[in-house]
């Protein structure tokens, strides 16, 4: 079983919280669901929707086919209209002749509850069309809204009743197994570092970052974090920095035009050694770009982000249980390794909603490199051969930490030898994080052959289920990015090799070409929208013919 | 508890931050037994003065230009018990960084900032602060710098600072009793001292001559306002503009309780 | 002729002023001089020293053996006294009974100056030292300082005199051409931006590319150049912008940490398409690092600077002459296409003293793709097939610009076709701007063979000189960075490679092997300090053995 | 002229954006002859008052967020003869950029600036900004805004702006005599306006009935910061609290000389 429907509207109409209402009416039922949200940067108008698809095995991203449409405003139509079935539609508020209407507005109107919530009625319908219960539905929404769902329910079961006197039902679906959380990137990638200990989160709000903002900020007490939004990003990222030298784990989060602001934070980060992870999601760019849309265009500019040199650590998952780990694996390298850690994501896997199975005790807080001599004579920047110096924090020693060049004890210098010696200090843990990185998933591979399709972040998901219907493929995702795992591209056997990202210049692929040597073929895109399955499946036909 | 360090002090003979760095040891010296100084905290910007860090045998950041508020917020939050003193410039405060101190104030965190305010940036060799005075002819305006100064002291009531004071190296009695009550406060406090710079802008004569001691601290903010509009350049109040209560950041955000666990959150999920 | 002597002292001693004086008696003789001034960051105290070297040949860099040492503080002797032959100290000051002692400090107190004059001496004793008539050295002082020269002028010939009675004299200089300018790297930039039209120059103080604004604010009037300094780096850098979209040729210089600053605005200028040519200047990194040292570790971070993908300039000189011709060269092709452009260079170039044969008119002021239509329908981003949009400026024309994705006319939209298109419209003005590239120097090669020594930035020059001590080593200069010069590099032919650089990674070692797919032997020094030419030397033999 | 232009307007039905627009429109229909509409520029920043940029025809840069002074200074520096007028948000001026407005007010720029202060990030779907009322309830602070807000015209007058004045788009032809004024004005003009976002912070109601207008614009800054901390949540001071006659930034720092030539400069260094 696997099918999809579209829920379209304005912004204002609700569409994500229905499509997400509609998403847990199958994900209750034990069933996958995928669902992707594309909204423009406006509060009210415009046209705004969400592909719902359901399966009953693990997918991945969506298809652009879908069986129905439920429409609440009548221009929202046309642009589905080639890839849909049928059409429901709000027959209070327009008329479609080609579609089945559903007096929507009305029913709002008859149990007293303003427009904006007539998306219910549609629910009720579907929970009919697909012969689900509507006491599920029901308890969804009693357990969103509480006591405020009263309208909620009486306009479902209206819609469910108007449905099942005058729609035809669609193919019936059966519980297939236990309820399944459902839950965006951002959110995944936050549980991740909670698991891993995270204390504190800073971030100034930034689509597509902010979601992670809003479900910590909703969730402190439940997840014992505290949660600041500070005046703009370079304070977000300083504070973080704060919170790391007293020994706090912390997070921030923010998207391209944020994280440029923080270069200044993250070099001092690189010298001061202080552990930082940033969530940075991508949306299109350059500058405001298309903030509300998906790309794959930072990869470069993060991967040597701050002046200077010094570890970077980077990696990007390529669906919601991998953010899931990632979030957790980064936290712990970054204070492994006394150095700033990036979850680069994208709008894709960062807004969009999928049920997932996360392996919840795969991520643990992993000791820290703790200091345990005197502390009358703790130097914060202990020279060792691994380049990690033992940590201990204020007010258990006396710690000096700096942003100049210093000596060991964290005071500034400027003579050439010391210098020399305390950068190379900190290279070194480059070679101690790669071999890390080696006994972890530095990449994920599915499928066989010699036909290799290379991906990073959220294009992996709809690039497995593409290379899947075409067979023959294997899909490679470079998970780290930074140390870039050479060795598990060494021991590839390849005959074509094509690279698949969200952007222009292929910057994966000019990676595979430094560190890989290798020279594949580029199937980009940057005009703000993930890859269809079908629509990348073609281009893979075409790429490996 | 010695406050010195071994680091040799590369201060220009004469300048005020030694004067400052005194007052500060000994403020540390006499503060009551509640304020320990192994849970004190130093940060600095990046300044002549932020060289200070390493001449105070204290826990330190030596951080970066114009962010020091934001470090010690950060601090503040991670860690509410430590007692965090920030040091920075002018140009630190009032150019690069001047969103974070406002907004440090604004949110009341508990910590204090003494800005070594000489009126130029020192450590790049004498450009044009914020806090220089117009006609001030520097290496980016030698022609004099067309603007009109900062009034500090007033931007930092406006902002909400919940203790702000002057004072003058020169006084360093008066100056150590401000920076021991501006410790001791709880909230935002902020210390604009002026400080000569014997190299790009040499101030001693001037404010020996015009800085007289504010008798009493205004009790409302709108007095506090009028006392710092009434500088004149013979007669610079130094003392306490202003003091009041309030709760700070750090208690109203800090979440205390641990959690319920991913597990379970994730069942809230489903 | 190739002789050194050094200057030492502490910061407050004027020894940069100093060196200065003594350069230019040579200069104006017709000679080559290189004057590398080594300094703390701090601002009395401490160790500064410059080494002034003297040739009849070009030259370009210092060599660690010099004849002379002429030493202000006792202190400063040790750090020097294996490489030089005699020490000249001032003896009221101190005692060092190996060296000579003129006694500067009771000069100065004769002649009523302060202690601070006492360099003057030294100059004087100098002067007589070399045989080079004093008049000389009192209209440099004159020239300087005007009336204010008398003091100077009195201790010079003071010093001149004690010199001629007790010292031995060198090798005696003869006049040997017309007199050079001397000046540093950041001013021959500067010189080459205002050749190429530069009107308005914003910057934020910060080592090592102050110096640039200093010159240009001394010297605004003679120039017509609006200098101005705004309160932090993100002002300097959207102030620029706001420059560019009235047409005015901006230009804006900072180091790393300066930089990490403007990558927001470096993106708003990708996609607004605003020209803007900033002067990076590495030190020390990361963060505050070693503020007053030479490095050369942020070339990567400048190759992708601003998130998102927008073509993006780049190059660096490798002398002072370069400086000049790179600086008029980026700010034409940053107005043509539109687009940022970086100057990077490198403490040892940007503050390092050279006398120069600068060929003035090598640089033009290039016109502009102006647009020459019907004003009232003006459209800011035209589509077209280079790229480039036909220009127009306020008040001439409306005009709208934007750091959205937009239409051609500069308002906001997010369908995805015509985001497609205008993307694509932006990133084919790289197309151009590597034709253009082409047609210029992209790369320098000085020597000949198989031998391939790869450098980039000031380590070009001792380079040079210390490959041509050895013999069989062809040195190339990778001038522009992006776009690559990988059509130069397909040229090479090559047996064995070495880059050489300022840094840990091997940043350029890492490019080549993406765009040409060399593999090259890494000298790298991170300490802060350029290579000498004897050190260089030593480490070629090494790596072409 | 025709002031409209094809955009299709994307605000919330309601929003008081439409009526600054609006007053914006009246106000250089009503400018002048000699403030030709040729000449004007139109800045704005990220939040969604910067989508203005789209809906007025004149030239305009739609920047980045906080940015605006900035901006609205190099377009200035680049061609005083400009008349520039700027609109931004609260977050983006009070949050992200407020050292820009601070220094453009210090070193008066001749432009204005216009704040669609709606005490929320709009855009954004509704955050607290550095105006929202303690205890605001946004995304980001569900239990409420911990921190007081800015008051925003005292920020200004201590800063140097030398007009200063709120309105309220409830009464647009107030709010079209201010712009007025303001862009008439020869220096650094502020308008604070209390713009109701009727989808996070729907304040139309309250401003209605609390808003009073100044009836004498004070003559002394004392005087106007005493008035800009008059406000209570029932008498809000809307009109002109202050203006001043001073020297703009680029009368004193633009360089009109053309030079000597790069050749003869270089001749100096020999
Ligand atoms: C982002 C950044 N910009 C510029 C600098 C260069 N810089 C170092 S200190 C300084 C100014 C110092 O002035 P101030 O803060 O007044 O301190 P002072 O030296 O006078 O104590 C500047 C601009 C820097 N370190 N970082
Ligand atoms: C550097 C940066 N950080 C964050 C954002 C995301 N962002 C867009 S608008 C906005 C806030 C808008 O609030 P406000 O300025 O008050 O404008 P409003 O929408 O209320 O008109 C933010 C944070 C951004 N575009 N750039
Ligand atoms: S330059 Fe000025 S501030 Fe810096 S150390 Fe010297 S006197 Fe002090
Ligand atoms: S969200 Fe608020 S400010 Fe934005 S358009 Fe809607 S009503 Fe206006
Ligand atoms: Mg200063
Ligand atoms: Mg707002």
């Amino acid at each position: 079983m696997d099918f999809s429907f579209i829920i379209s509207g304005m912004a204002g109409d609700g569409i994500k919280s229905t499509s997400m209402v509609a998403g847990k009416m199958f994900s209750r039922l034990g069933y996958y669901v995928f669902i992707d949200n594309e909204y423009q940067s406006l509060i009210r108008g415009g046209h705004n929707f969400s592909i719902v698809r359901v399966s009953d095995k693990k997918i991945w991203g969506h298809r652009r086919r879908s069986e129905l449409l439920i429409a609440l405003q009548d221009y929202t139509i046309s642009p589905h209209n080639e890839y849909v079935d049928r059409v429901i539609f709000d027959s209070s508020g327009f008329d479609y002749p080609e579609g089945e209407g559903i007096p929507m507005t009305a029913f709002a109107k008859e149990v007293g509850a303003p427009t904006g919530f007539r998306n219910a009625a549609a629910i009720g319908a579907l929970c009919y069309m697909y012969g689900v219960d509507i006491g599920n539905l029901n308890k969804i929404y009693k357990d969103a809204f509480g006591d405020k769902a009263e309208k909620d329910i009486l306009l479902a079961e209206k819609g469910y009743k108007y449905a099942s006197e005058n729609l035809k039902q669609m193919e019936k679906v059966q519980r297939a197994g236990n309820p399944k959380p459902i839950l965006d990137g951002n959110q995944a990638s936050g549980l991740g570092a909670v698991k891993a200990g995270l204390k504190d989160y800073y971030a100034y709000p930034m689509t597509p970052a902010s979601s992670l903002l809003h479900f910590l900020a909703s969730m402190k007490r439940k997840l014992g974090v505290t949660v600041v939004q500070p005046e703009n990003e370079i304070s977000v990222a300083i504070m973080a920095i704060g919170s790391a030298f007293i020994g706090r784990r912390a997070m921030i989060g923010t998207s391209g035009g944020g994280f440029a602001l923080m270069h200044e934070a993250i070099s001092l980060a690189g010298m001061a050694e202080m552990p930082i992870l940033c969530l940075e999601s991508q949306r299109g760019a350059p500058s405001t770009g298309l903030p509300t849309y998906n790309a794959q265009e930072d990869l470069k500019f993060v991967l040597h982000a701050g002046h200077g040199e010094f570890p970077r650590i980077v990696a990007s998952p390529g669906d919601t249980e991998d953010a899931y780990y990632l979030g957790g694996e980064l936290l712990n390298l970054s204070w492994k390794y006394q150095s700033p850690a990036i979850l680069l994501t994208d709008r894709y896997l960062s807004e969009n909603l999928a049920t997932c199975d996360i392996d919840v005790d795969r991520v643990t807080e992993e000791p820290l490199p703790l200091y345990s001599g005197d502390n009358s004579d703790y130097r914060r920047y202990s020279m060792t051969e691994s380049g990690v110096s033992p940590l201990a924090f204020p007010p258990d020693a006396m710690v000096n930490a700096t942003g100049n060049e210093h000596d060991e004890y964290g005071f500034t210098i400027d003579t050439e030898k010391e210098s020399t010696e305390m950068y190379a200090k900190r290279m070194r843990k480059e070679e101690g994080i790669r071999e890390d990185v080696k006994k972890m998933d530095a990449v994920r591979v599915f499928g066989n052959g010699t036909n290799v399709l290379f991906t990073w972040g959220s294009t992996t998901g709809v690039a497995v289920e593409a290379a899947s219907e075409i067979g023959d493929i294997k899909v490679v995702q470079i998970r780290y990015l930074s140390p870039f795992p050479d060795w598990e591209i060494e021991k590839l056997e390849i005959d074509k090799a094509v690279t698949v990202e969200c952007n222009y210049t292929g910057q994966l692929r000019s990676l595979l070409k430094e560190h890989g040597r290798i020279n594949s073929k580029l199937i980009g895109n940057w005009g703000g929208r993930q890859f269809s399955i079908e629509q990348l499946a073609e281009k893979l036909k075409e790429a490996f013919e | 508890m010695k406050l010195d360090t071994d680091a040799k002090i590369v201060w220009c003979p004469g300048c005020g931050n030694y004067s400052i760095l005194k007052a500060f040891k000994n403020a540390v010296g006499e503060l009551p037994q509640t304020v320990k100084p192994e849970k004190m905290v130093v940060v600095s910007g990046v300044g002549c003065h932020g060289k200070i860090a390493n001449y105070i045998n204290l826990s330190s950041f030596h951080g970066i230009h114009g962010r020091v508020p934001s470090l010690m917020a950060g601090i503040k939050l991670a860690n509410a018990e430590l007692t965090v003193v920030g040091f920075s410039g002018d140009g630190d405060t009032f150019n690069e960084g001047l969103v974070h101190l406002m907004h440090a104030a604004k949110k009341n965190i508990n910590a204090t900032l003494i800005v070594h305010n000489n009126k130029v940036y020192g450590l790049t060799t004498g450009q044009a602060s914020a806090t220089s005075p117009r006609g001030f002819r520097g290496k980016s305006t030698p022609e004099g710098n067309p603007e009109d100064p900062f009034n500090t002291v007033a931007l930092m009531l406006v902002a909400g600072a919940t203790f702000v004071a002057r004072a003058f190296p020169g006084d360093i009695k008066h100056l150590t009793e401000i920076i021991k009550q501006a410790i001791m406060h709880k909230g935002f406090s902020f210390i604009d001292v002026l400080q000569p710079c014997v190299t790009f802008n040499n101030t001693w004569d001037y404010y020996r001559k015009s800085v007289y001691k504010i008798e009493e601290t205004p009790s409302t903010l709108d007095e506090a306002i009028k006392l710092a509009y009434s500088s004149t350049p013979t007669k610079i109040p130094i003392g306490i503009f202003y003091k009041k209560d309030k709760q700070t950041f750090e208690e109203l955000v800090r979440v205390e309780e641990t959690g319920i666990g991913v597990e379970k959150v994730l069942e809230l999920m489903e």
